[in-house]
């Protein structure tokens, strides 16, 4: 089992996250979320082509870098982290679920950044299918890879990632056996829990660095027990998701036969903690963490979204009961 | 005229005049209209203002009249929002303390609705730490010129007169450099904007002070003496808050107990304990506030211990609408209509921010119904000039 | 419905809490429980003579005070938080169990209090089995009064009330009835609640009045808001568990309907909320609280123990989904 | 020899030598004396002070060695608990702050197992606040006399050597005026008294210190310079107790999830339920040790993150009593034979008051590793005789 960084992991995560914070800073975010396609086209072309990481995970042969779920996992948490709108999340499900199935058709334009793709996850619900060039709908063991077909946008809690409803218009097969579904099932909930994690970080960071510039009564907020413990309490559920989404990733990547539990407890725990962690941030900024011009908000609901992505967050816990024989 | 016939009379009056619908938080010109129309009803009907001093357009009933009159009401809405900071807060303030020329101009306009107030505490360096404001306010020839922001300021937008709190004395430690005065809305100088929060909407305001006049008559008691009146305002908040505290608002609640019970799958036995989860929370603190509600009525005040029912209702709020939005799925944060359930997350927080926050609700049980020692503190000392308040980079 | 105590409900629970504090002190509960009956025979004399407690309930017709669940309530909450060892609780069980089946055989000696009498909870246990004269056991809508027969002390975790397994031998029937063998499982959970609530304040008034005594690092503990903040929430728990003992109590009384709501949500919040208060008063006393010496373990563990007496919590929870018809 | 060679052959001596099962808190004297014998074993083997100096009794190896020792000895159970605090705490101040004299005196019988130690830093009235402590040591003409309380010492009964902390000057602030001492827990005016605590079994002592003559020569550090001393033996503590920590002891642990999942009703999904948020929290906190672990081994010191497993092992032993006693019911609480779980709810307040309460831990996490302001700190200028310390009635 691997839950630390390499010398190159670190280096991904600095690229990203130096990248992000210069290309993608959350006032730009807040643009973007309020222009009609919800994204800016111009990161994305950058975020694909310079630093390729549409085809993170997509294998070489279709022209991505053919990384491990480790590495996926540290992009993932960097783009949580500086809430990157538009269809990465949406993208990068659809990748897994078409190396999975051993696809060749869609792979190399997804890899290539000029296919905008997303997975219908409940039904005839996308992430971004209104914005998706294609969109995967499954059906038990079946997939078939849709193009146009009605998209009705959806109103979403989170104004920083748009939701859609698909219209089931016909479309061509790909690829897929039952036994594979679980796993992408599994590996999705990896991809989650990284970005989750992100989100939590982020959210943390926030109200420590606002702890120390604060002041009440005369003294730094941080200084406070009220505060403080609370955020020492928040520093422990962060070390643990961590923990937690590094095992899933490696089992992702080294240990199948693991998997299953390790993606679940990732949801079961990191889903919670991280809207635990970013509710608590914005409720110790006080007053201003409920403006509207504060991001206190944009992590919080962003963090309900993504705690409910997946399904009732029940399921992932019905499912370690089922995994561990319960 | 006994309580009985009173409580009938008063009940026969609002069957006549009130609504049953749900009052609105921003009901526009037009329901402002409405509302003081029904305010100059209520008033001429002998129901505003029922226990203030006859003196100043008050009834001079006493307090057993003003809550047989409250309590038939709470079976209707009555379109008082507007006036609710000034019937709460303002009124009684200037009842308490102001001058005979303040009493005579204001409080009959305002128990009649002709004149809409606003609270200017709070500001964006002075939250939970009011004393820590800066607004300043300058002595004049004729009075006074302030400079200056407030913020989280219900109502402004419709108001004519604001209660303000500014500093008039820097020299001296941050509770003895204040000054209360009653400041005019629409005078020139006084921006108000509306303050969008997290839910999207403009629920407060923003209010900008730019050498605003005010003239000396207007200063409510003496000067430097400002965070006394203050205390008085906020007694009078903390009372017309707690004696609605949890009491209703859940009829209509989607992420209530009642409302939940018929949206989920209670199939799912796990499902189900969470609903006895809310259950259980819902009903504790519903008795009590009950319990609070009738030691009132049997003469024992409960002070400080009305914010151990603020705090439970603010967890309370956050804890249904996590486990409501968490019970439904996805489809609580995408959706084509409704959308109540987001509404409700997004509005959560409000509960535990606005009135104090839930630190400040603790300090306050520790301090003053435990009787715990207090913080020390460093900032009751230090001239306010030297003093490190805000947010400092 | 009626939460507040009348004039002559705070006399009644100042007598008690009074005759407590000089009857059976905290040093005297100690010396009690490590003596051979487990209690000091001569208080109980005192109680149930002075102050007539053993007949609190039964009908005046019996001999008893014939008072109201909202008295015994009191009494329960006083003696609970004085730890009172002894069959005090198992005598008043076995009091509520006859007067509801309209007994007129055992009533007058138990409230004369010259009969010790307790009631078989879980099959064969009993509350001070080996101390009581008779054991009412109860066996579906049947109740027998042993006396005799095989008692087997157990081992408790809280030395202040001990137990024991009881031999189901034969016994004198006690007339019964299905329907009033669910409103006694009711009126059970109300009188164990209140003396949860006992329990609760008792360790609640403790480590608030060391918070005012004890220093570290140069300040008196309860001025840190690690401290502070904890203690009003445990002060929030008794507000609210003190309201819920108050309507069971009314309910009891006055409005027979309300009672199994009233009574299971009394077991589900009061039982909990009553270990937690005892849990965080003894952690908060610091080293001091984890001695022999010191009382924070005696509160815990008659808070866990008083827990788990009407079964495992669950069972509470599972009958309010029931009563709500979830 | 290479490393791997060194841990094969540390293997096969601990295969023919060492015990597999449970050590025992409380050996008794007969269990003392085997230990002792084992430990002496252990020494000639060369498995005693692996990275300790040769020229004080140690082999002299690096830290390499140390840890790949320690990794083969997990699946071992070797007697030393009663060496511990003196192989984990005493020895190492004594390597880093020792006299010359001293290391030649006591090292190597302590590394032999022929002499034990205690640590004496805690007193009634400073647990948490280990610098307020009272004890104090005068200056005499030929060394110290030295008259306090301590409390929470382990293995004081068998001890032969005490590290005591002293205060030596009451007009200075209170971290400015302590010494530290090596005391002969055999000289007179010393009482060991057995400290029953609240699962009715003495695992600590108490140590009365009446008149106690100590040479001149025996002072580790210098005069008042004993808080930094103490800094360094607490660093030690620190890093042997989270070596260990939450890396195992759940094998035989009976409200752990692997034993619970056999002994409760799985077949109620409310139960199941329970079981699998045990799981949850039992596994975060493990590969949380994990990855600590790992860190260290990549030369990543965790430092005070170290606090964080800490304050999670002990909120899980709490939760996990507390569930197991619940989902048991009356069984847990009353019983004729076993009482395991009660004895697990007894002893569950220990490790949350035991080397640092929670809220100790909680400041730590916040200042060391979350970099928070500080607390304002009153304590740290007013000399101690001066300063309110212990309990004040």
């Amino acid at each position: 089992m691997n839950l630390v960084l390499t010398e190159e992991q670190r280096e991904l995560r600095g690229t990203v996250r130096s990248f992000l914070a210069a290309a993608s800073p959350l006032p730009d975010v807040r643009r973007a979320a309020e222009s009609e396609s919800g994204y800016d086209p111009a990161v994305y072309r950058r975020l694909n082509g310079e630093l390729g990481l549409a085809g993170l995970i997509v294998p070489q042969e279709y022209g991505g870098a053919g990384a491990g779920y480790a590495e996926l996992a540290i992009v993932l948490e960097e783009t949580g982290a500086a809430l990157l709108p538009g269809p990465f999340l949406a993208t990068t499900l659809a990748a897994i679920l078409l190396t999975e199935l051993g696809d060749k058709e869609l792979l190399p334009d997804i890899a290539a950044g000029t296919t905008v793709a997303t997975v219908a996850l409940d039904g005839d619900r996308a992430l971004n299918g209104a914005e998706a060039d294609v969109v995967l709908m499954v059906d038990g063991a079946r997939v078939r890879a849709v193009r146009g077909g009605g998209r009705t946008p959806l109103t979403t809690l989170d104004p920083t990632r748009r939701q859609a409803r698909v219209e089931a218009v016909a479309g061509e097969a790909v690829a897929s056996s039952e036994a594979g579904m679980e796993r992408v099932r599994d590996l999705f909930a990896v991809a989650v829990a990284a970005e989750q994690l992100g989100v939590l970080r982020a959210s943390l960071d926030a109200i420590v660095a606002y702890s120390r510039i604060r002041v009440a009564f005369g003294r730094l907020i941080g200084s406070y027990q009220g505060v403080k413990h609370k955020l020492a309490d928040m520093h422990c559920k962060l070390e643990q998701a961590e923990s937690i989404v590094r095992n899933a990733a490696w089992a992702a990547d080294e240990a199948p036969g693991e998997l299953p539990l390790a993606a679940a407890l990732a949801q079961a725990y990191v889903g919670r903690a991280c809207f635990e962690v970013a509710r608590d941030s914005l409720l110790l900024h006080g007053g201003i963490g409920f403006t509207w011009e504060h991001d206190a908000h944009l992590y919080y609901k962003r963090a309900k979204s993504d705690e409910v992505l997946l399904g009732p967050p029940r399921i992932h816990r019905a499912r370690l009961a089922d995994l561990l024989e319960l | 005229m006994d309580l009985e016939e009173y409580r009938r009379r008063a009940r026969s009056w609002l069957e006549a005049n009130a609504r049953r619908s749900r009052d609105e938080d921003d009901p526009g010109a037009d329901g402002v209209a409405a509302a003081k129309a029904f305010m100059a009803d209520l008033y001429d009907a002998g129901y505003s203002g029922i226990s203030w001093p006859a003196e100043w357009g008050g009834q001079g009933l006493s307090q057993a009249e003003e809550r047989a009159f409250a309590e038939e009401a709470k079976d209707f809405t009555l379109p008082t929002y507007v006036f609710s900071i000034g019937l709460g807060m303002c009124g009684p303030t200037l009842v308490d303390l102001g001058t005979p020329g303040q009493k005579a101009r204001h409080l009959r306009p305002l128990l009649r609705g002709e004149e809409i107030w606003c609270q200017l505490f709070s500001e964006p360096g002075a939250g939970s730490d009011v004393a820590a404001l800066q607004t300043r306010a300058t002595e004049t020839e004729d009075g006074w010129v302030v400079s200056g922001q407030k913020v989280w300021t219900s109502v402004a937008q419709h108001a004519d007169w604001g209660l303000l709190l500014t500093r008039t004395d820097v020299d001296v430690p941050k509770h003895k450099g204040l000054s209360m005065f009653v400041v005019d809305m629409h005078a020139p100088g006084v921006t108000v904007r509306p303050l969008r929060d997290m839910t999207g909407r403009a629920h407060f305001n923003e209010i900008f002070f730019d050498d605003v006049h005010i003239p000396a008559e207007n200063l409510v008691g003496r000067v430097n003496d400002g965070w006394n009146c203050a205390v008085t305002t906020l007694l009078h908040e903390r009372l017309s808050i707690s004696s609605g505290v949890g009491m209703g608002g859940q009829k209509d609640n989607p992420v209530a107990f009642e409302a939940l019970r018929h949206t989920v799958d209670t199939g799912d036995p796990l499902v189900r304990d969470q609903l006895v989860e809310l259950y259980i929370r819902s009903r504790a603190l519903a008795l009590f506030n009950q319990r609070l509600a009738q030691e009132t009525k049997a003469g024992i005040f409960p002070g400080a211990r009305g914010s151990a029912a603020k705090l439970l209702l603010a967890e309370l709020s956050m804890f249904q609408a996590d486990l409501a939005t968490s019970l439904a799925g996805p489809e609580a944060v995408a959706y084509e209509d409704g959308g109540r359930l987001a509404d409700s997350i997004s509005l959560a927080p409000a509960l535990s921010l606005g009135g104090g926050t839930n630190e400040i609700m603790r300090n306050i049980i520790g301090d003053r119904v435990l009787n715990l020692p207090p913080e020390p503190r460093v900032d009751k000392t230090v001239p306010f000039k030297d003093l490190k308040t805000g947010t400092r980079q």
